[in-house]
C-alpha cells in the first residue's frame, strides 16, 4: 500500500450469470485468486495475485471466466510507459535486478513475418503430399570431403557419427529443475514417438529417462551439473552450451530451495545448495579451449557421439560460427534473442542478442563463403513459432530447428511468463508435487507428438507447393523466399529478394 | 438334461440364471404352488403402501420364462420327491422326472401356540402376495390392527398399512424392535421414529389369550383389534427333503456347492442353511440377496459348473418411513460407534476383522463396510480410523486402490 | 530485359539424343530431324546441339567454342587464351545464312592445350585448369562467352528453333557417335545465345527439360565447391553437379543418379542391406545435391550418354534401342521419325538412369 | 467392455467430473441452466484427503453384487452396463448395502441413482471422462 502499491495488471472477469459455483477455479489457482463466499453463496476473485495463466479460464466448465487487461492507467506517455514506471517502482522498493521468464516479448521486428514463400504455378508442378512421397528426414553432422572405396570399388561409409531425424525439429534444452519431471517425461516420450530428439538442458538426466537415450541430447553447460561418463554416453549427442538466446553472456542460478530430492540427485548438487552456472565455462576462454572440450567429450565417448555447440545469436555470430565449424564440432546450434528461459534478468533478456533470422542467414552464408558449410549442421532456435517459420529457417540455410516455447505451449503453457515463481499452474515450470501432477505425460506427450505431426504435414504441404519433395532440396534454397517491407540491407543480409523481384 | 426347480422366487430365478450361464439347451421346469409370475416378496408391504403395484412387483420381466427357455408350472404344488426314481410328484398326481433337482421352497410362517387364536377370524400371515391381498381386503380406515412380532415382516407390514387403518399395535416378546438386526440403541431410534407415525409398541410382552377381538397380554394389558397379523417369525420349509431323509439341521443342510445330502438334489434360499463367515457357523440366512446368490450358485453347479458358495453373511437394508437402516454381519467383538442425532453407526471388530455393523440414517457407502466383512480385510491393512469416520476407498492403500479402481472388475 | 545470369528464367523444352555404342559416327541430319519433330515443344527462343566424336583430328585438344559481342571482347579473350594455352588452331565456326536466325554474335572455335608452365604453376590438373579458365572468361570478360570446352566434342547453339539452329551451323557436315539436341521454351528471355542449351563444361554437356525446385539449394551448394553459376539456369547447375560428382568426387554416373534423383526413403528402406547403406550414404553426404522438381536430362560425356528423369518422373522421356543405337527423346515420335523399327522402346522410371557407353575398344 | 478406470496419480481433485456428470444426467442442453443454483448429486464422486483424490463411480462388475442383491429386479445388466429401472426401484438401498465401492447413492425421489456410463442420456458415453482435464479417469477397454 502507499508508495509501493502497484495496481494489478489483470482483472478476472466473472460472468455471474454463468458461474455455477463449482469452485474449480478456486481449486486450480496456485496463486489463490479465487475463493468461495459461503455466506453470499458466490465465487469471489482477488485479482492482485493473478498472473493471467488462464488455468481457471481453461477449466471453467461454463465459460464464466475471462481475464482482461486492466484499464487502470497512468497518464499517457509514449516514452514513460506504464510498464516502465512500474518497473522503477518495483526496483525502488526491492533494490533488486528484475527477473523475467520465457522469451523477449518486446516489439522488435519478426523477420519470419516479413518473408513469404514461393509456390509452383504452370511451369513446374506442385506436388500433392497425399499422393506422392514427401520426405522430411534429415541427417545432422559433418560431411566427409571425399569418398573412399574398398578394394572392390564399393563406397566406404566414412561419415562421422551424426543424428537422424524424421523431421527437422528438436526440442530445445530445458533442464529438469527448470521444468518438471512430467514435462521432461512428455518431451522424452514425444521425441521417441516422433523420431526426433529432446535436450536435457543443464540439469542432468533423471535415471528414469535413460531409456530414451537414443532420442536425447545431453547438455554440458558451464555448471557441469549432472555430467559424468554415463550421462555423456546415455544420449545420442552431446551439446556444449556456450550461450542462450534469452540471456547471452549470463549464467544461471537455480536456488537451493529447489535443489531437493531427485533434482539434487540428477544435478549431482547437494540438497539445499544453490546450483550456479557461471557466465562463461571456466575452462573455455577462447576458441582453442572450446576445441579442447569438443575433443575431450569425443574422446570420452569414443567418437560415437556428435558434439553440438550452442551459442546465443550475438553481433558477430558469423565469425564465431566459423570458428566453431573448425573446432571439431559437428553441429552448431544458434539461439536467437527471442529464445525462452526459466528466469533471466529482464534487461538482458529484452536487450541483448540479435534476431535468429539474421543470425542464421549470415552464418549460413559465411560458412558457404568459407567452404566449410559441410563441416557442420546448423540448428536454429529462439522463437520458432510454427511450421512456416521452420520452412523459412530451412530455406535460409538451417538444417533443423529447436523448439522450446512452442513445445511448452503444446504442454499447456499459456505464456504468463511467471516461471520464476515456481507456481506454474500448468505443472510445467514447477516442482511442487500437486502442481506437477497437473501435467499428465500421457496427455503431454501426445500433444507434442500431435504438434510435431501437424507441423510435419504443414511442412510437406508447403514443400509440395514449391514442387519440392525432399527437405534437403529446401535447405538454403533462398530463391523460395521473398521479403516484404524489408530494407535493402536486411534483404542483403537475409540473402533474399524482395517480393515482386 | 432336465432341471426341475421347486419354488418360484428369488433362489429359483438365481438358479435359472445360473443354469443358463452354463447350459442354454437343457430343459428347465419350475413348479410353484403360487399362481403368479415371479414377484418380489419383500415388496408386498410397498404394495399396500402404494409405492408399487402388481405389475412392477414382477421380479423379472414378463418374458422371463420365455427368454430363459423354461417351463413354469404355476399354481400346483410339489408334494413328494422320489429320489430313487428321480421323480417329483405334483398335487394333481403328475409325476415329473428330473436329472437335477433344486429345492427352493422358502420358508413358512412360524406361529407359536396361542390360546384362542383359532377364534380370530381376520388373522393373517404376511409373507406372500396372497397374504397381502387378504390383508388389504380385510382392513379399512377404522381398522385396529394388532401385529404380533416386531421383526422385519411385522414392521414392514405396519408401515405398509399405516396410512390405511385407524391404529396399529405391535406386540413382541423381545425387549426391542427388530431384535434380530438391531442393538438396543439402534432399535430405540427406529422405534421412536415409528411411534411418530402413530404405531404403538408393546414390548417384553406376549399374547396370553385371544378372546374374540381382544388380546390379553402377559402384562395384563388388553388390546382391542379387528385385524390380526402374525409375524412372529419364519421357519425353513424343509418338508420335502425331510421326508426322504435328507440331512436337515435348522434348515436343509447343503455343502459348499449347494448340494443336499441326496445326490442330484440341490437346495437354495430361505429353506436351507448357509455358512455365515462372520460367526463361522451354518445359519439360516433368510435374505433375498443370499437366496439369489445361493440359487445362482446351485444353478451353475447343477449345469455342470463348479462354483463354491462362500462369503455368506447376514445383511439387511430396510427403511421405515424414510429412515434407512443397513446392517450386516454379526455383532461380536469390540464396538466402535459414531452417532449423530438420527444418524447412528456401530462397527463390531474382532480378531482384527470387521465382523458387523449397524447404520441408521446416513447409510452412504455402507457397502464398503459390507465388503470389509465379506472379504475379511485385515483392518491393519487399511486406515481404520478413517473408514470408521466415513466409509470410503481412501482408507485403502494406493496400491489396493489401483487394483480396485483400475483393475478388471469381477466382484462376487 | 535482364538476360540469363542476371535473372533466373524457367523454361520448358524438348530434348533428343542419339548414341552409337559401336562408335559409328552419324551426321547431324538425324538429330535435326528428330528435334524438329517436337517443334511445338520449343518457342523459337533457343535451340542447340552437342556432338561427340566430331573433331577426331584434334581429339587431344580442348575445343573452345566462344561467342563474342564484338572485336573488343574477342581481343581480350584471345589475349587471355594466349596467356594460358597453346592455341593449335583457331577459326570462325562456319555458318549458313538463314532468315530465321538473326542477331548472331561472332562465333569462334579454338583448339587449345594448357601451357605446361602455367599448368604446373597452378598445381591443378589439366581439366581443372581448363575449367577454371573457362569460368574466368565467362565471368570476367564482358562480351565473351565460352559455351563449349571439351575434347573431341562441341556445342552448337543459338536463339531460334533447333532445326534452324542446325541448319545455321551446317551440322550435316559434322559426324559424331553421340548427338544431343535441345529445343527451348523459356517463359521469358531476352534471346541471348549463351542462354540456349546444351550447357557444357569440359566434355560434360547437358540438355534438360524441366524446371527444378531445388535450384537455389543446389546452386548455393555447388558454388561452395568453386563453381560459379553465371547463367542461373537449371542446365548449368546440373552440369556443374555432374562435373563435381563425377570428375572431382569420383562417383560413377549410376551413383550420381542416386544423388541427384535419389530413391525415396521408402524404396531405400526396402533395399538389401548393402544397397540400403550405399543409398543412405549418398543421400546423407550429398543431400544438398538432390535435385527435386521436374526434369528430364541427357548428359553427354566422353564416350557416353546418360538419360535421367527426376524421381517422380514429372517430365516425359522415352528410350529406344535399335542394334547398337540408343535413342532418347521427350516424345517417342522424335525417335520413330529417325528409326521406325526399334528393337525396344520404353519409358524409364523416375530416378532410373539409362546410361549408354561405347563398347569396349571403340575409339 | 469399455469401462471408466481411475488413474489416481493424475486426479487433481478438481471435481469437474462431478459437474459434468450432474450436467449429463440433467437432460438439459446448457450446463448453466442445468447446474446454476443447485446442489449437485453426481453419480461419480471424488474422494479426497490431503493431496490424494480420486473419482469413484460404478465399476460395472461382471458379477455385480448390487444386481444379485436387488430385491425388485430394478437393477440389471444390459450389454455389460449395470442400469437401474427407475420405475421398479423402491429405494430399499440393498444395492448400497452390497456395493463394495460405495458407487451407488440415494438419488432424488428416494430411489437410487448410479452411473450408467451415460448410456441413459443423450451423451452416449461417459461425460465425466470428457470433462476430466488430466486423464485421471479414462473410458477404455482393459
Amino acid at each position: 500500500m502507499g508508495i509501493n502499491y502497484l495496481y494489478q495488471e489483470y482483472e478476472v472477469s466473472r460472468n455471474m450469470d454463468r458461474c455455477i459455483n463449482c469452485r474449480v477455479c478456486e481449486r486450480q489457482c496456485a496463486n489463490e485468486v479465487h475463493s468461495f463466499d459461503k455466506d453470499k453463496n458466490i465465487m469471489r476473485s482477488d485479482d492482485v495475485n493473478c498472473v493471467n495463466c488462464h488455468r481457471c479460464v481453461a477449466l471453467c466448465p461454463t465459460r464464466a471466466l475471462k481475464i482482461v487487461k486492466t484499464d487502470h492507467t497512468f497518464k499517457e506517455n509514449a516514452n514513460w510507459r506504464g510498464s516502465i514506471i512500474n518497473e522503477i517502482y518495483k526496483q525502488a522498493e526491492s533494490g533488486a535486478v528484475l527477473l523475467s521468464s520465457m522469451g523477449n516479448p518486446n516489439n522488435y521486428p519478426v523477420y519470419f513475418d516479413k518473408i513469404l514463400l514461393n509456390a509452383s504455378q504452370v511451369t513446374n508442378p506442385s506436388i500433392d503430399p497425399l499422393r506422392e512421397p514427401m520426405e522430411t528426414k534429415v541427417f545432422l553432422g559433418s560431411k566427409p570431403k571425399s569418398i573412399q572405396r574398398d578394394k572392390d570399388g564399393r563406397l566406404i561409409n566414412n561419415l562421422s557419427c551424426g543424428i537422424e531425424l524424421s523431421v527437422p525439429i528438436m526440442f530445445s534444452a530445458m533442464s529438469y529443475g527448470s521444468i518438471s519431471y512430467n514435462a521432461h517425461e512428455s518431451l522424452a516420450r514425444a521425441a521417441k514417438e516422433a523420431g526426433i530428439l529432446y535436450n536435457t538442458g543443464e540439469g542432468g538426466l533423471h535415471k528414469d529417462f535413460y531409456q530414451y537415450g537414443s532420442n536425447t541430447i545431453v547438455q554440458v553447460a558451464s555448471g557441469r551439473f549432472g555430467v559424468y561418463k554415463d550421462y555423456l554416453e546415455a544420449g545420442a549427442a552431446i551439446e556444449i552450451k556456450m550461450g542462450q538466446g534469452a540471456k547471452p553472456g549470463i549464467g544461471g542460478h537455480l536456488p537451493g530451495a529447489k535443489i531437493v530430492g531427485d533434482i539434487s540427485k540428477t544435478r549431482m548438487v547437494p540438497e539445499g545448495s544453490d546450483a550456479i552456472s557461471p557466465a562463461p565455462h571456466h575452462d573455455i576462454y577462447s576458441i582453442e579451449d572450446l576445441r579442447q572440450l569438443v575433443y575431450s567429450l569425443k574422446e570420452t565417448t569414443n567418437y560415437k557421439k556428435p558434439v553440438i555447440v550452442k551459442i546465443a545469436a550475438v553481433h558477430n555470430v558469423a565469425a564465431i560460427a566459423s570458428g566453431i565449424a573448425r573446432s571439431g564440432a559437428d553441429i552448431i546450434a544458434i539461439d536467437g534473442f527471442r529464445g525462452g528461459t526459466g528466469a533471466a534478468p529482464t534487461r538482458i533478456r529484452d536487450n541483448v542478442g540479435i534476431p535468429i533470422e539474421l543470425a542464421l542467414a549470415s552464418v549460413d552464408q559465411r560458412l558457404r563463403d568459407e567452404g566449410i558449410r559441410d563441416n557442420v549442421s546448423i540448428v536454429v532456435g529462439g522463437s520458432i513459432r510454427n511450421s512456416s517459420d521452420i520452412v523459412k529457417a530451412i530455406a535460409l540455410g538451417a538444417d533443423c530447428v529447436y523448439i522450446g516455447t512452442a513445445a511448452l505451449l503444446a504442454l499447456g503453457c499459456h505464456l504468463c511468463r511467471s516461471c520464476q515463481t515456481g507456481k506454474c499452474n500448468w505443472g510445467i515450470a514447477t516442482q511442487s508435487p500437486e502442481l506437477v501432477k497437473r501435467l499428465n505425460p500421457d496427455i503431454g506427450f501426445k500433444r507434442l507428438v500431435n504438434l510435431v505431426g501437424a507441423w510435419e504435414h504443414e511442412i510437406k504441404e508447403m514443400m509440395g507447393g514449391m514442387g519440392i519433395n525432399s527437405i534437403e532440396s529446401l535447405k538454403g534454397n533462398r530463391l523460395m523466399l521473398r521479403g516484404v517491407g524489408l530494407s535493402e540491407k536486411e534483404l542483403q543480409i537475409l540473402g533474399i529478394k524482395h517480393a515482386g523481384e | 438334461m432336465r432341471y426341475v426347480i421347486i419354488g418360484n422366487s428369488t433362489a429359483a430365478v438365481g438358479a435359472v440364471e445360473g443354469i443358463r450361464k452354463n447350459d442354454l439347451e437343457g430343459e428347465i421346469i419350475i413348479i410353484s404352488k403360487e399362481p403368479y409370475h415371479v414377484y418380489s416378496r419383500p415388496l408386498i408391504s410397498y404394495l399396500l403402501y402404494g409405492k408399487t403395484d402388481e405389475e412392477r412387483m414382477k421380479y423379472r420381466s414378463k418374458d422371463f420364462y420365455d427368454t430363459m427357455n423354461c417351463k413354469a408350472i404355476l399354481g400346483r404344488e410339489a408334494v413328494k420327491i422320489d429320489d430313487a426314481k428321480k421323480e417329483v410328484h405334483l398335487d394333481d398326481g403328475e409325476v415329473l422326472n428330473y436329472d437335477k433337482l433344486l429345492v427352493a421352497t422358502g420358508s413358512l410362517p412360524f406361529v407359536p401356540p396361542m390360546e384362542g387364536l383359532d377364534g380370530v377370524h381376520k388373522r393373517f400371515s404376511f409373507m406372500s402376495l396372497d397374504d397381502a391381498k387378504k390383508v388389504e381386503s380385510a382392513i379399512s380406515s377404522n381398522s385396529k390392527v394388532l401385529i404380533i412380532g416386531a421383526g422385519l415382516i411385522g414392521l414392514k407390514c405396519a408401515e405398509g398399512i399405516s396410512k390405511r387403518v385407524e391404529s396399529i399395535t405391535v406386540v413382541d416378546l423381545a425387549d426391542r424392535i427388530l431384535s434380530s438386526i438391531l442393538d438396543r440403541d439402534g432399535a430405540e431410534i427406529v422405534k421412536s421414529h415409528m411411534e411418530k407415525r402413530n404405531i404403538k409398541f408393546i414390548l417384553n410382552t406376549k399374547v396370553e389369550t385371544f378372546a374374540n377381538n381382544e388380546a390379553v397380554l402377559s402384562n395384563g394389558e388388553k388390546v382391542e383389534f379387528d385385524v390380526l397379523v402374525l409375524a412372529v417369525g419364519v421357519i425353513p420349509n424343509t418338508g420335502l427333503i425331510k421326508e426322504i431323509n435328507g440331512k436337515i439341521n435348522r434348515g436343509i443342510v447343503v455343502d459348499e456347492f449347494c448340494q443336499t445330502s441326496i445326490p442330484d438334489i440341490f437346495a437354495a434360499g430361505d429353506c436351507c442353511e448357509s455358512f455365515d463367515i462372520t460367526m463361522e457357523q451354518n445359519k439360516v440366512l433368510a435374505l433375498l440377496p443370499n437366496a439369489y446368490m445361493q440359487g445362482e450358485c446351485a444353478g451353475i453347479n447343477m449345469a455342470g459348473g463348479k462354483k463354491e458358495y462362500g462369503k455368506a453373511i447376514p445383511m439387511n437394508a430396510i427403511s421405515f418411513f424414510g429412515l434407512h437402516i443397513i446392517t450386516a454381519g454379526s455383532y461380536i467383538g469390540e464396538v466402535f460407534s459414531k452417532s449423530n442425532g438420527e444418524n447412528y453407526k456401530k462397527l463390531f471388530v474382532k480378531d482384527g476383522l470387521l465382523k458387523g455393523y449397524i447404520m441408521i440414517g446416513d447409510i452412504e457407502k455402507a457397502g464398503i463396510y459390507t465388503s470389509l466383512i465379506r472379504e475379511k480385510t485385515p483392518l491393519c491393512d487399511i486406515d481404520f480410523e478413517l473408514v470408521l469416520q466415513s466409509p470410503g476407498l481412501m482408507a485403502f492403500t494406493r496400491k489396493d486402490r489401483k487394483k480396485i479402481l483400475g483393475g478388471v472388475v469381477n466382484e462376487y | 530485359m535482364l538476360k540469363e545470369g542476371q535473372i533466373r528464367i524457367p523454361s520448358g523444352c524438348a530434348i533428343s539424343g542419339i548414341f552409337s555404342k559401336s562408335g559409328k559416327r552419324v551426321s547431324g541430319e538425324s538429330i535435326i530431324k528428330s528435334i524438329a519433330t517436337m517443334h511445338d515443344r520449343s518457342n523459337g527462343l533457343g535451340g542447340g546441339f552437342a556432338a561427340y566424336g566430331i573433331y577426331p583430328e584434334y581429339k587431344d585438344y580442348y575445343a573452345l567454342h566462344v561467342f563474342y559481342d564484338g572485336d573488343t571482347s574477342q581481343e581480350e579473350c584471345e589475349k587471355f587464351l594466349e596467356r594460358h594455352f597453346d592455341i593449335i588452331n583457331l577459326s570462325k565456326i562456319p555458318t549458313r545464312k538463314t532468315p530465321r536466325i538473326t542477331d548472331a554474335p561472332l562465333i569462334w572455335r579454338y583448339f587449345v592445350t594448357p601451357l605446361p608452365t602455367k599448368l604446373a604453376e597452378s598445381q591443378l590438373d589439366e581439366k581443372e585448369f581448363t575449367a577454371r579458365c573457362v569460368m574466368k572468361i565467362n565471368m570476367g570478360i564482358d562480351g565473351a562467352y565460352v559455351f563449349s570446352s571439351g575434347k573431341n566434342m562441341g556445342v552448337f547453339k543459338a536463339v531460334g528453333y533447333p532445326e534452324d539452329v542446325g541448319e545455321f551451323y551446317k551440322l550435316e557436315e559434322y559426324s559424331g557417335y553421340c548427338w544431343t539436341a535441345h529445343g527451348r521454351y523459356p517463359t521469358n528471355t531476352p534471346g541471348w545465345w549463351g542462354g540456349a542449351h546444351p550447357f557444357a563444361l569440359l566434355d560434360y554437356s547437358v540438355v534438360h527439360n524441366g524446371e527444378i525446385s531445388s535450384y537455389d539449394a543446389n546452386r548455393r551448394t555447388i558454388e561452395m565447391y568453386g563453381y560459379k553459376c553465371t547463367l542461373q539456369t537449371d542446365t548449368e547447375v546440373i552440369t556443374y553437379i555432374i562435373d563435381y560428382l563425377n570428375r572431382k568426387i569420383g562417383l560413377s554416373l549410376e551413383e550420381i543418379s542416386g544423388v541427384v534423383a535419389a530413391p525415396f526413403w521408402q524404396v531405400i528402406n526396402s533395399m538389401p542391406k548393402e544397397e540400403n547403406e550405399k543409398y543412405t550414404y549418398l543421400r546423407n553426404v550429398f543431400s544438398s545435391l538432390l535435385i527435386t522438381g521436374p526434369f528430364s536430362i541427357l548428359v553427354g560425356f566422353e564416350g557416353g550418354m546418360m538419360a535421367l528423369n527426376d524421381r517422380l518422373k514429372l517430365r516425359s522421356m522415352v528410350i529406344g534401342e535399335k542394334d547398337d543405337m540408343v535413342y532418347a527423346a521427350s516424345e517417342e515420335c522424335a525417335i520413330r521419325v529417325i528409326e521406325e523399327n526399334l528393337d525396344r522402346v520404353w519409358s524409364p522410371k523416375g530416378g532410373e538412369a539409362v546410361i549408354a557407353t561405347l563398347n569396349r575398344g571403340v575409339i | 467392455m469399455k469401462r471408466v478406470y481411475v488413474n489416481e496419480q493424475w486426479c487433481l481433485g478438481c471435481h469437474l467430473c462431478e459437474y459434468y456428470c450432474a450436467f449429463a444426467n440433467s437432460n438439459e442442453t446448457d450446463m448453466v441452466k442445468a447446474l446454476k443454483d443447485i446442489v449437485i448429486h453426481p453419480r461419480i464422486q471424488i474422494e479426497q484427503k490431503d493431496n490424494i483424490s480420486f473419482a469413484v463411480s460404478c465399476r460395472h462388475c461382471e458379477e455385480p453384487l448390487c444386481v444379485k442383491g436387488c430385491i425388485t429386479g430394478a437393477l440389471s445388466i444390459n450389454e455389460g452396463v449395470i442400469s437401474v429401472d427407475q420405475n421398479k426401484c423402491i429405494g430399499c438401498f440393498t444395492c448400497i448395502l452390497c456395493c463394495p465401492y460405495g458407487a451407488i447413492s440415494a438419488g432424488d425421489e428416494s430411489i437410487i441413482q448410479k452411473c450408467e456410463l451415460c448410456t441413459n442420456n443423450k451423451h452416449g458415453s461417459p461425460h465425466c471422462v470428457k470433462g476430466c482435464p488430466n486423464n485421471a479417469i479414462v473410458f477404455e477397454e482393459r
